[in-house]
């Protein structure tokens, strides 16, 4: 099994169904002769293309909108959003089109769309290049929202994303693009939509977390081991729909519960699932549901300081986890 | 690149490449969608239907376009006032009163959506919300995927004039011409956005005029005039099937209603214009055409009549018979289902 | 004190505003001669004139983003969405630009700014007709959101919106713009945006609620009271920035909790609430914290059985109360 | 509408109505604006300045129009690309590089945004963000206030070409038109967005086509002639003051550099067209004209090259040496105070 980056398992995944099927193309800015700004789909332009990997004006709207035509035409168009911070143009296109096709049609139209947009900060990026737009579109009935952590977990989880009839957001934390390696199978396989995964067991308390800081309470838990509190990190990967059945059943078994995201707390996507656990996993519950994520500011500054001070880190999860564990 | 009706009238005899029962057709669909439409208002006065949205006044820019489309093969986005778009693409009355009554078999939505909304995929009739101006990319998209696959079908979306304040318009009529896909843009400028005139909506006379901005032949057309705008759209479509990319047409046409049966028009349309309105009937005008050129008798235009009258009646009472939605199919549909028609690859090793 | 509904009460205090200070101004779709499609501006435009009350053309991006720049040249906007279903165009405006303004400027430049938005259904208004959004906006720092309930906190709050040197959403409910009536003061006063409303006091257990779904609160309170339950019904009235000390208070006497809401349950502002209170009152909870709101469908049904079937009715939340009392 | 560069080259001799002295400023705004870029390019390769982007081949553009605009009266939202602009604007090359070095006292955003976005009240630099094109609806915002208020300030506003594909730019563009506001739109286009070239971002040759749609004049000018754009925007100016209504200026430029210092164009730019641009340099040119003309000698260039360095070495040492934002500062300005200098009313009898 060859050891890659996840953003070589997203282009592997990539590259992979557009050879398998032709109704698979790619339109967003700079995604042609450049690759992507971040390179993810570098090569594929020379592989497949200009007319399936196609460069986009400068109009996410229109980006989104064409692909859920194509979808209605029969293709399997994957649109992407060079940053989180510019999908808001498309928010309408998305929200109020892609997610409500399928139900206002009484079931008639589909819309088999997948929208890459790469997210999230600490990488230097300042306030609009560092987002997190996950509560935004997780709250959307229709839409489908995917956050794998992992190279193994994005390219089987982008297989089943372009092969779902719906449409699916699929978000990809910029800085795990090169920071987290991992072994992709040479075989074909697929990570479905939906089952949330247990990234490491234990008993103490149950730790809920995706994308980059997923890493980080894997981190901490391994310092919490040293001092002897199991930590279970369960990494949620699908949004929505919500694998909540794993994440109860977690929590009456720890019945401890630390939630950890990047974006800001206040109204963000740790508070459903405090919620689900408050309401259906009470009587198992032996502390406060705790949450963790980024401060209530606007954005992320370009500063060092400023954005090492909004960043949640490893240090800040281990000392919650020990709040936790010591109540 | 403003092309005026007049050059258009230029062309050819009378009725230009359409036979005598063609023509008789096209007059029978707009008699067909004036008297539903209007049925509809009878029935929201009677507190049967909630909601009338109408195409009254629109009729002959519609049947002109769907006469020189395939239907079946050609896709069609139609904003709220396709009455007569979707009546000659299939749709029919009684399912087109299903929708106003929001029952079950409702083909658009079974029942989810404000009457109006139109959708069918059989038809090729593509789903519409009311978000104004969001299907004119999905028009694009429809046209950028006929040309990936080499196909050869057109897109066809309509919109009010107003709409093209929005920046989906922009937007999409840009890439269209950057690739010069097979979409034809049909504006319906019937001078309002409810109660906002086009003078407040634009600094332009006509909405053909944008189409410069993108390097797409402008054309406006009288749309009270269903052969204008039939030839129009011939030829837009002509040019759509060379590859020769798409065209814009306004289709100047008259809002003989209020906006909607929630809006009284009176409160900022001048009573003098209110009242000429009804001089600019687009089937008043088709009447005295066919009529001049001998194509239809005072007996035959009696007998339209009462055959869409009938037609009318039988859509009303059918549809009216017809059960709501049951509550708990409210949970349908969310999600389409993993393996349905889409979901296997196609082609390929994997 | 004149009695009045909802509506009147918004129309009077933009009447009153306007006439105190030359900088307030209207802009929207249909707001001129038309008095908007809801009549809330009803005679403003013959009163105060065509540059004061100013149709826009058809498009939300500009009127939002127009209102912006009017606000850092020195004037007092308020933009009118017609309906909270076309608010999407304007997201990345509201969200981008007014929210962050202030923050990006490290305080420098101002967006004193309302954005009046009918929202909400029940009034057989359909898929795009009926929408909740506030846990779109309640997400987003910089942003202040408000949802009153009644005339008197509605013409209150309007008033402390504009004079708020920071953008405000302000979310009417379209059903109870004629169904809500209620006693407004002839004189001048304000209701400042922040803190909740206790608006029926009760000992067993507490209701959090906004909106439309406020009153059924109050009338599902009602039949508990004949039961013998004494149920505290809190209006949240501003969603952004939440009274939490109210929140809490509440919980830590009562010790259960109900949050309802129209909106769709799954990632709703209601997921907010429980929360914090899972988190901050954990230890004070008798029972879990139970939540109500709309469907996780995509929208609201146009069918009068399936609006139905989709609204929270007072005995569907008197039902809940009734569990948790007996919890 | 389209008025080509060869009709405004046309007008009174070499200067137009600037003095020698004036011609000489501009020229130092652009050396000036050019060093300071030159220089951050360096601190980056260092490892300095952590992202650069650039204005270089964008000068002409700026200088020339901003020395058509009135300063501390007039709105400016110039876009990343605007140094030159904001150097004239009044903001000081030692503020420029604490945006760069991300430093608390940068007056753009304290070191919180990106270096070029810049802003700045007391000098009427409206605060700038990364999503392209949201500014041109401030612009016309602050020209909708300004005819409200019947004052006489202007909204000046830049972006590129690609930008111009961004609904917003319709929307903006189309409200201006209505109500005739004192806006002038400025594209900067260097015929790239990133790697995208213009022919796949448009199917139109000149930015000015556009103002056609929305009966706005469209003026397309080489932007590499700091003179020529100095011409077209005092007469957009003169236009705007007389209540006449916006004006779209394209600006054809040249991008100098990659996009940004984390692109690399040798990817998608073909190597003969990154040694032509070389050779469209606007300084070089205005340097040549104004030694053509006599307003400049040798020693005159050398003199300000050296004045120019001395004062990026200054500016880039005072920057250096400015502290790093304190970590608590994160939480400040979230929302502005209540009775802060907007809040009073203003007026009326409350
Ligand atoms: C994005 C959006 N904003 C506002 C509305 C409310 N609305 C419905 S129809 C309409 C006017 C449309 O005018 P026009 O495009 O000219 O079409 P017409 O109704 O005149 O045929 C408005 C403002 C909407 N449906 N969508
Ligand atoms: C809404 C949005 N989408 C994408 C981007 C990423 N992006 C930054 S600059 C740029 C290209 C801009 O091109 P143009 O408008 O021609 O300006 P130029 O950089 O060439 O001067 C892109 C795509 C962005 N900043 N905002
Ligand atoms: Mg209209
Ligand atoms: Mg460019």
């Amino acid at each position: 099994m060859p050891e890659m980056n996840l953003l070589e398992a997203i282009r592997q995944g990539l590259d992979e169904m557009m050879a398998a099927d032709s109704r698979v193309f790619i339109f967003g800015e700079d995604v042609g002769k450049r690759g992507g700004v971040f390179r993810v789909t570098e090569g594929l332009y020379d592989k497949y293309g200009p007319m399936r990997v196609i460069d986009s004006p400068l109009a996410e709207s229109v980006i989104v909108g064409a692909c859920i035509g194509a979808a209605m035409n029969d293709m399997l168009p994957i649109a992407e959003i060079q940053f989180a911070d510019f999908i808001a143009p498309a928010f309408n296109q998305i929200v109020q089109e892609a997610a409500r096709i399928h139900y206002r049609s009484n079931g008639d139209w589909e819309v088999p769309l997948v929208i890459r947009v790469p997210y999230g900060g600490g990488i230097h990026g300042a306030l609009y290049h560092s987002q997190s737009v996950e509560a935004f579109f997780a709250h959307v009935p229709g839409l489908k929202v995917v956050t794998p952590s992992t190279p193994y977990d994005a390219k089987g989880l982008l297989k089943s994303a372009i092969e779902d009839p719906n449409p699916v957001l699929f978000l990809e934390h910029k800085k795990t693009y090169r920071l987290i390696k991992g072994f992709v199978p040479e075989e074909d396989y697929r990570v479905p939509i939906g089952p949330a995964d247990i990234k490491r067991p234990g008993e103490d308390l149950s730790v809920f977390s995706y994308g980059l800081m997923l890493h980080y309470c894997l981190e901490a838990a391994q310092t919490l081991a040293a001092e002897g509190v199991s930590v279970e990190v369960i990494d949620l990967r699908t949004l929505r729909p919500l694998d909540t059945e794993t994440i109860l059943a977690s929590v009456r078994r720890t019945g401890k519960v630390l939630i950890v995201h990047e974006d800001n707390l206040f109204g963000g996507f740790g508070g459903e699932v405090a919620a689900l656990i408050a309401e259906h996993a009470f009587e198992y519950l032996d502390g406060p549901v705790m949450r963790i994520g980024g401060p209530d500011v606007p954005a992320m500054p370009f500063a060092h300081s400023l954005e090492a001070a909004f960043m949640p880190s490893p240090a800040s999860i281990a000392a919650a986890m020990r709040r936790l564990a010591a109540y | 690149m403003t092309v005026s009706i007049n050059e258009i009238s230029a062309s050819p005899g009378f009725g230009h490449d359409l036979p005598p029962h063609k023509l008789r057709d096209m007059l029978r669909y707009m008699l067909l969608a004036r008297a539903l439409d209007e049925r509809m208002w009878v029935l929201n006065r009677a507190g049967k239907a909630p909601f009338v949205i109408s195409c009254q006044g629109h009729e002959a820019a519609q049947v002109g376009a769907a006469f020189a489309l395939s239907r079946g093969k050609d896709f069609i986005l139609p904003y709220y006032r396709g009455l007569a778009m979707v009546l000659v693409m299939g749709m029919t009355p009684t399912e087109v009163m299903l929708g106003l009554f929001a029952r079950a078999t409702d083909p658009s939505s079974g029942g989810r959506q404000m009457p109006a909304h139109y959708g069918c995929r059989r038809l090729k009739i593509v789903t519409q919300s009311s978000p104004v101006g969001t299907q004119i990319p999905h028009a694009v998209g429809i046209g950028l995927a006929e040309k990936i696959k080499g196909g050869d079908a057109i897109a066809w979306v309509s919109f009010g004039e107003g709409t093209t304040s929005q920046g989906d318009f922009h937007e999409a009529l840009n890439l269209t011409a950057v690739h010069r896909l097979p979409v034809i843009f049909q504006c319906e400028n019937n001078e309002y956005a409810i109660s906002v005139h086009q003078r407040q909506q634009m600094a332009v006379a006509s909405v053909a005029d944008r189409g410069i901005a993108y390097g797409i032949p402008g054309i406006s057309v009288d749309g009270t005039d269903v052969l204008a705008v039939y030839e129009v759209t011939r030829r837009a479509v002509e040019r759509a099937r060379r590859g020769d990319g798409p065209t814009l047409i306004e289709a100047r046409v008259v809002r003989m209603t209020a906006h909607s049966s929630d809006d009284n028009d009176r409160t900022y349309r001048p009573p003098h214009e209110i009242a000429l309105v009804r001089h600019q009937d687009p089937i008043v005008r088709f009447v005295a055409q066919l009529r001049e050129h001998g194509i239809l008798s005072e007996a035959d235009e009696q007998a339209m009549r009462a055959e869409v009258a009938a037609i009318v009646d039988q859509a009303t009472e059918e549809a009216e018979r017809a059960p709501m939605p049951e509550p708990e199919t409210l949970y349908d549909h969310v999600y389409a289902p993993p393996r349905s028609r889409r979901h296997e690859l196609r082609g390929g090793t994997n």
